[in-house]
């Protein structure tokens, strides 16, 4: 077992661990952060497939690796931009839940994120 | 079993478990906590897979910016209380099964790979030496994937447009709603008199180091964006007001220097983003100089959130 | 000349995980927040300036030794300054908040 | 010598987790802001080990980025823990 296959499996795990708590994690801010796990866990099973491909001298494929840098950064506008619409949600009608069975969420501005 | 796998391990079991804790935990705060954590022990698992590059985007926004975005949406949510159930039983076994199956066939797929693995390390480092960098990754995100990294600037644009847009009409324009704080403390004060200063050589050193070694316009940029949230919380600069045109202007100076250098090359070069021959370093660290000022106003201003209020005459 | 600055190393480095040793035995042992706190950062820091002057005869150049010290004095200073910030939210809130 | 700083640093690691398992696991709100503190030095430690044992300078960058992100963290932890921010103020000029 070598650090890379080491690391893709603490990947797989992640992956796991992130879509448990998204689907089973009723706040909306918990769902977001268990998604940044799954994502995380995405971008190092990524960060093996760069480790494996090392050649030239280099200690990985720079191509994934800067696939990955803009995927971080990408993750990060999402991120923004879910919270924005949770908290807007807070602000149009009190609450902070994406439960449709909930009475007194009438409002139109319902996030679907 | 050589010293080196036995920190390889404790280094997993120790992210599995932050992770298990961040999904675990029953206060929002707490779990917050876990993932700002996470982050920072992610950084040393990307040192260890050799992608030093990547451990500093991980540091500087996986660790830091994210947690800090999502504390100020915790700190909002303590105020209501959502009167949410936990899924039941039955579903949380349902969920568990599944998720243990998809993170099997990751597995799997992992301990499988092809017979002949495909790199494109040999061909980035063949040309490298062309555009006079040294840094492979940055090879990679300036000259051959050039316009991923243009279009991964509009998308950030993109998303700060969608952020703004989810302000109420009477506050457009206006104040992102950043969280201050309450009492002016001296210690804080102190410590965004301190840092800034230090931050904005280290963003400029990662801007510079950048063409040679590990570094980068990205995180050069995030660090700009944490000196100026520092700033803003403490109170020391007040929030701008989202209409200001020096902070639009900044906003785009980035990408539209990188779409005019891009364009340019349509004419001097061979085609859209190519660099003419012998300039391709100077023009590239131009750009980057450009970008980290427009990524760091850009990630400030997506922490910092929507407008929530207009300027007071 | 090597050997004596891989034992200057060898020697300081190890003192620097000791008092990583002791910072964590009293974040285990104190019984509240503050002086959790106090074992959690003055030891900390004093690890790893410790492991940081160890490590100085291993730096590349001057200048890589220049990077480290100034690395363990950011550390220092800005961890002084962050543990203020929480000992004043400890104070605000008392020791159970 | 690289096998020395390894072990080191595998050992600052365990120290760190042990920390961090004591930490999380008080109630205390102001326990768990320590979380940003112990990686401050210890993940620091961490890496600068590693720099020398691998002889990858540019790993001390990292160091240097987990040192300034993680007194930023810190400052996020405190400033939105609950009762220590201008809620009242802010909803009182807010639209």
């Amino acid at each position: 077992m070598n650090a890379a296959n080491l690391f893709g499996l603490c990947g797989a795990a992640l992956v796991g661990f992130g879509l448990y708590g998204l689907v089973t994690n009723p706040e909306p801010l918990r769902k977001i952060l268990a998604f940044n796990l799954l994502g995380s866990g995405v971008f190092l099973v990524f960060g093996v497939v760069s480790r494996r491909a090392a050649a030239s001298g280099l200690g990985g494929d720079p191509v994934p690796q800067a696939m990955v840098i803009t995927a971080i950064v990408v993750a990060f506008a999402a991120t923004a931009m879910a919270i924005a619409l949770v908290l807007r949600l807070l602000q149009e009608t009190g609450r902070s839940t994406l439960n449709a069975d909930n009475p007194g969420g009438t409002n139109t501005d319902r996030g679907n994120s | 079993m050589t010293i080196l796998s036995v920190f390889d391990i404790g280094l997993a079991v120790l992210i599995l478990g932050i992770g298990v804790w961040t999904i675990a935990a029953r206060e929002a705060f707490a779990a917050v906590i876990g993932f700002v954590v996470y982050g920072l022990l992610l950084s040393i698992a990307w040192v260890r897979l050799s992608a030093v590059d990547v451990a500093l985007t991980e540091a500087a926004i996986g660790g830091g910016m994210t947690g800090m975005l999502m504390l100020g949406a915790v700190a909002r949510l303590r105020l209501a209380k959502g009167n949410d159930t936990r899924a039941s039983l039955p579903v949380r076994l349902a969920a568990g099964v599944l998720c243990a199956l998809v993170a099997a066939g990751l597995a799997t797929a992992i301990l499988s790979p092809p017979e002949a693995i495909p790199t494109l390390a040999p061909m980035v480092m063949e040309n490298l030496a062309q555009s006079g960098l040294g840094n492979p990754v940055a090879g990679v995100l300036f000259v051959y994937r050039a316009l991923d990294t243009l279009l991964e600037k509009v998308v950030l644009i993109l998303a700060l447009l969608g952020v703004w847009s989810l302000a109420p009409d009477s506050v457009w324009g206006g104040i992102p709603g950043l969280r201050l704080y309450a009492q002016r403390s001296s210690t804080l004060t102190f410590l965004a008199q301190l840092l800034p200063p230090l931050g904005i050589v280290v963003a400029i050193y990662m801007c510079w180091v950048g063409a040679k070694e590990p570094g980068g316009a990205f995180q050069g940029g995030t660090v700009l964006a944490a000196m100026w949230l520092l700033v803003m919380i403490a109170g020391l600069r007040s929030v701008p007001s989202i209409d200001q045109r020096w902070l639009r202007l900044l906003l785009v100076v980035g990408p539209v220097i990188f779409l005019a250098i891009g364009i340019a090359g349509m004419v001097l070069a061979t085609a859209f983003l190519a660099y003419p021959a012998g300039y391709a370093k100077p023009l590239i660290v131009a750009v980057e100089f450009a970008l980290t000022l427009s990524i760091g106003v850009a990630l400030g201003l997506l922490a910092a959130g929507p407008p929530e209020r207009v300027q007071r005459p | 000349m090597k050997l004596a600055f891989d034992i200057f190393t060898v020697v300081l480095v190890t003192a620097g995980a000791l008092f990583f040793l002791a910072g964590t035995v009293g974040l285990i042992r104190f019984p509240d927040s503050l002086t959790r706190l106090h074992a959690l950062t003055k030891v900390d820091n004093l690890g790893l300036g410790l492991v940081v002057l160890g490590l100085l005869p291993q730096a590349n150049g001057v200048f890589g030794a220049l990077k480290l010290v100034s690395i363990w004095l950011l550390v220092q200073l800005s961890g002084a300054i962050v543990t203020q910030l929480i000992a004043g939210a400890v104070r605000q809130r008392g020791p159970q908040g | 010598m690289a096998s020395f700083l390894f072990g080191a640093a595998g050992f600052v690691l365990a120290m760190v987790a042990l920390g961090l398992f004591v930490i999380l696991q008080r109630p205390a709100e102001v326990d768990h802001m320590m979380a940003a503190q112990l990686l401050g030095t210890g993940g620091v430690a961490i890496l600068v080990l590693l720099a020398a044992a691998t002889e990858t300078p540019p790993i001390v960058d990292v160091a240097l980025l987990l040192a300034l992100f993680a007194a930023f963290a810190a400052v996020a932890f405190v400033r939105s823990a609950s009762g220590s921010t201008s809620e009242s103020r802010e909803t009182a000029s807010g639209g």
